[in-house]
């Protein structure tokens, strides 16, 4: 067993940190749950992407560098103790391109992948709807057949990035006789300026637009623009959703600059005697050092944790990311309620994270039924 | 004993109660957080006229003497219906300022506290470095120096900034006039701390109630897979553990207020011990509304986004956890 | 609003304390889960019974002093903070005593009554069975009518302080064609060494053989010995419940001398700067004093918790009874893993303190539905 | 970069599950918990047959050369079947003496470390006054002095005393004949230490597993209202918890092995990070074994209670969390 680099990956370390050097901006772009973060994100992901770094982990011809798993990890562990801004592409590559690598069609990545990974194309996710929240499978938003494509219509609402995004993508009802919630949906893509499209942003806890709800009354999307088979949508989405869950969508890099950053000002801003704040400074480290190696083991073996043992991940990650930004908070005494600063804007940020992407109460639903193979209690 | 509110009490809450829920106060907390003071100004006059800030200021000034049973009583309504303003500062600097009843500062400023006419704001070290709301505040009151012996009123103070709460503005005030000096503003200072950390934890301990009601009642109607969310076991467990939270917090509030009302020695500690538990049941108040609400709750149209943001910054306003439990244990 | 007592009051307190002064033995007993314990414990209810302090809130009739709530809590304060032994009686004074004094006959009061007092006769409680833990209503013991009687059979478990005991009470099903599994019950007494009861002794964690086994082979029951209307136990049994899970089992004066202790340990042994352990104390203090303090409140408002409330109480008291003694042995450190002594005997009792009188998750569920009204769950 | 354990040693931790399970092992664990260490000397005689002991014993003296990785399979294994005996102390008595090779000392012990004929406790100060199965093991180390330079081989000890962990039965040893003194026993000490909270670290996680696996299993058959208690959210979600715990807790493990491995300056740190991970994570799945089995799981009788009593004592053994944490920021 060993912790070692090849001298290619150490390659790739030394080049990602040397580009990232000369080109993270110095100064935090503006939030990008505003409008001018959004463009200042959005340029930033341009330049990412003149320097071949936007997507690592996808094949070259597409826009990425072909990198392996264990080098994607590593890349992520550059990018944030870089101090770079955070990916307001994060989305689409994250959620729709894996659907798109494994369901799409050849035409579809070519024309989609490129322009998301430049940040030409920012997209939004459009899953939930009011009435289909954790019950992801009850949506009602319906995809009907017309000439060469589809109708959408319905409502979707916590829709990140859609305040600001280019396209959403999200699954419809298509073929509502279906016996099962889980059948008879269709996974679509369409533009937010689309007709028919019209997009209300919602403020999250600070105000800041992070995400809208978007009315859609008979939005025309081509066949073009349907991934994978229409009517089994729910199966299309289901990598996504593995691959939002798990490492990807908070990367083990990513936690650990955060925990990084909190010893750092624990070292200069509190009282080193304080052991209750040492304790909880110590186990973020602690957390963060752990995420970073399971990581690594995962890529190991060769899979980055996707199904039910995503869901393990995504709690782990996301009570992390919690616990991080209330010590630091704390730790910063009277400052700590202020507003402005990357501190409380995380903090906001990662209040939301056992929300999203399933909430944790389902995702503990899953761990115990899939991996610990308890019976499945009343839900679903 | 009568370890209870007496039927007075209770009505007094109950009156404020539909005081507030009459009145909209959400349309005036979101005003004030858009720096419009003049639906919270309206509310603030009602405040008053509820004989609220009196209940801190002696007879001789026109208040009803000290009275930190009713204030509590009162303090958890203005949580529960989140009222803005430096409704604690006002109250802190009320017992300041009538520590030094005798000489001129307390006929001038406790009258006016009394009808509404002055909100006050107030920083002492031990609350640190910002005065809530100063922008809005007809008075900022800063108690500075090494030891904490000058008071003075603000000049003017930095402009406000964005807290967690969007209705808490916070400013760092400027030293001005030199009001008085001496040992007897540290010693006055120091019973206003202890009320301002109560009258927080009374706040704190509304803002809990309202997010646990808020949140029974929305968990009770939302409906996921097929039934109301609140018949899952984990949805239930946590909103137990949120009520067994608030209500012990509460025999500790009250037994703070009857420590204030006696002037017993561990007020201090009898304070500072629901002061925490108070704030951590709030704060944990907060995180399972947030939770069992989902994405709406963490969105800022939503009227909880106004409970939530306070829960946090409760929290810490008027001594940490951290110092609370200090306070406890060194009495 | 005051927190002052009575001259009375004060008087009774003063009293209290004068005579635990006085007979409080210097040495600890022995732990009350072994033989000799239980001998020496036995002994000591009877010295607390000649005083007059074996059930201060019965009638004197019946050998208590007449004592009201907010007495019986100055005795517990007065009692614990003594360093007074636990108490081996406590199974009859708290569960049986008040659904005696609620439901019993005058006979049966005045025939069982005095001689619990004086730990003349110590009670156990027979209600789990191996089937039935915390669902109690599916229990399946029997009474089958007999000529002045019924006859009992079946298995009990879980019976605290059954080792060493001399009778029991529980519950049996009496009329088994009911329609709901909580009717048809019968809430009978029976003595341990009766012909056909067998007692098998469990060793708690340590071994310390805290409960036993009982099977029961026809065991016979007059009348005399049934409580309330036969059939109707359950409702019968209630009574006892709440008081078993309210303030009544755990009184807030126990908790105030564990956690007084817990601080006077700390004060002696720890390093003061370890802020850490610190808050775990100060939060032991601070949750010590809101049970004291909602003890008073029950008293003032005439009650002590009980049904739904005694629920919220439970849950309170077991969490922080174990949250005081974890606290407790991570201050002792190497020593912390001793089995012998006050503090690691106390954890291993904290550690059931969530599992029996109904378990946590149980009373949580009666919070979420009786208290907050959230719709009944599958349970039940 | 290989993160995972290879196949062999996969199956060396496979072998020895195999091993404890077909020798009766909660058997000879209540016999060594009653003072009979017949059963516990066969068992111990089977783990230095299959190498164990070895893999903290360079070649020269007849082990295999330090291991940790293989060691942590070890004792993971050691862990999952409730091993008694002084397992850790053995291997930590090893690298401390592994460190004088070339001076009698090491000679003279190792090779019958490595056989299973020594069975060794040690106390150092880091570890605390007591030593473990004093009265089992066939030599008492003691590390003693200040600074702790001193070497002896213990004369005898206090009577041994129970633990929480009835197979865990500790005793303070008294200094008898001096084996080596000098900063380099300090620096082996210290090494040694580091070896220890390793191993505990290791065996912590193979007690939550078995506790998880065993709770797992008897929420899937164990029937209360009518359904299994496993489908139950309240008991999903507590187990759902624990095996986070146990899952991230296991790559600190390997990380720590591989530090170890590579006398890395780290090591220190990364062995602290595992131990208060793992025995966290153990102490955890106790408490809530303890909480899903209810009476059942606090009775001696019942299997369970092994490993319930085991999670408590190595949480503080061989370094408590607080000290683990501190280490990890201090490194």
């Amino acid at each position: 067993m060993d912790l070692d680099f090849t001298p290619q990956e150490q390659a790739f370390r030394a080049d990602a940190r040397a580009w990232l050097a000369d080109h993270v901006p110095c100064r935090p772009l503006t939030s990008l749950e505003t409008r001018q973060g959004f463009a200042e994100h959005r340029a930033w992901e341009r330049t990412l992407c003149d320097g071949g770094w936007s997507a690592v982990s996808w094949p070259r011809e597409y826009g990425g560098r072909g990198a392996s798993l264990l080098e994607w990890l590593v890349f992520e562990e550059e990018y944030y103790a870089a101090g770079a801004p955070f990916r307001v592409s994060q989305n689409g590559i994250h959620l729709l391109a894996p659907t798109l690598l494994e369901h799409g069609t050849e035409e579809q990545r070519a024309r989609i992948l490129p322009a998301m990974a430049s940040g030409e194309t920012v997209w939004a996710q459009a899953w939930s709807e009011p009435e289909a929240g954790s019950d992801l499978a009850s949506l009602r938003s319906a995809a009907v057949r017309t000439e060469g494509g589809w109708l959408l219509s319905g409502v979707k609402t916590w829709s990140s990035r859609a305040a600001f995004a280019d396209r959403a993508f999200g699954l419809f009802r298509s073929h509502p006789g279906a016996a099962r919630p889980h059948q008879g949906l269709t996974y679509a893509m369409f533009p937010l300026d689309a007709d028919g499209v019209t997009v209300r942003p919602i403020g999250r806890l600070d105000g800041k637009p992070a995400f809208a709800e978007l009315f859609l009354d008979g939005v025309f999307v081509p066949d073009a623009d349907v991934i994978g088979e229409p009517g089994r949508g729910w199966q299309t989405a289901m990598s996504t959703a593995g691959s939002e869950r798990g490492l990807t969508l908070r990367s083990p890099g990513r936690l650990a600059a955060a925990a990084g950053r909190l010893a750092a000002l624990w070292r200069t801003a509190a009282d080193p005697d304080d052991t209750a704040l040492r304790d909880r400074v110590a186990d973020a480290v602690i957390r963060a050092r752990a995420y970073r190696l399971y990581g690594y083991a995962q890529a190991c073996a060769g899979r980055l944790a996707a199904g039910a043992e995503a869901s393990l991940t995504k709690v782990f990650w996301s009570e992390l990311d919690l616990a991080v930004h209330e010590t630091a908070l704390d730790l910063l005494g009277p400052d700590g309620e202020l507003a402005e600063g990357a501190w409380p804007d995380g903090y906001v940020f990662a209040l939301a994270g056992p929300i999203y992407a399933g909430t944790n109460e389902i995702q503990r639903d899953i761990i115990a039924e899939r991996l610990l193979g308890l019976p499945k209690g009343r839900r679903g | 004993m009568r370890f209870l509110p007496d039927a007075e009490q209770t009505a007094f809450g109950r009156n404020l109660d539909r005081m507030f829920a009459a009145a909209d106060t959400p349309s005036a907390v979101r005003a004030w957080a858009r720096g419009e003071h003049g639906p919270g100004r309206e509310l603030w006059a009602r405040v008053a006229g509820a004989g609220v800030f009196g209940l801190a200021v002696p007879e001789a000034h026109g208040g009803s003497g000290l009275l930190p049973v009713e204030l509590g009583v009162a303090f958890v309504e203005l949580g529960r219906h989140a009222a803005p303003g430096p409704l604690v500062e006002t109250v802190a600097a009320a017992v300041l300022l009538g520590r030094f009843a005798g000489d001129g500062l307390a006929g001038a400023w406790l009258p006016r506290i009394c009808t509404g006419q002055v909100m006050a704001s107030l920083a002492m070290p031990c609350g640190g470095p910002y005065a809530l709301d100063a922008d809005a505040a007809d008075a900022v009151l800063v108690v500075s120096g090494d030891p904490a012996d000058d008071l003075h009123l603000a000049r003017d103070c930095d402009p406000v900034q964005a807290s967690l709460d969007p209705a808490r503005r916070l400013a760092r005030p400027r030293d001005g006039e030199l009001l008085a000096t001496g040992p007897g503003v540290r010693e006055a200072a120091c019973c206003a701390a202890d009320w301002a950390a109560f009258a927080t934890a009374a706040q704190a301990l509304g803002v809990g109630l309202a997010l646990l009601d808020r949140t029974v009642g929305y968990a009770r109607q939302r409906t996921q897979f097929g039934v109301p969310i609140g018949s899952f076991q984990a949805v239930k467990h946590r909103l137990a553990d949120v009520l067994i939270g608030l209500e012990f917090a509460r025999p500790l509030l009250h037994g703070a207020a009857v420590a204030l009302a006696g002037r017993a020695p561990e007020a201090s500690a009898e304070v500072a011990a629901a002061k925490v538990a108070a704030c951590e049941a709030a704060y944990a108040a907060a995180r399972t509304a947030l939770q069992v609400h989902g994405a709406v709750g963490y969105t800022a149209e939503y009227d909880l986004s106004l409970w939530i943001g306070k829960a946090r910054a409760l929290r810490g306003a008027w001594g940490t956890p951290a110092e609370c439990r200090a306070k406890v244990l060194h009495k």
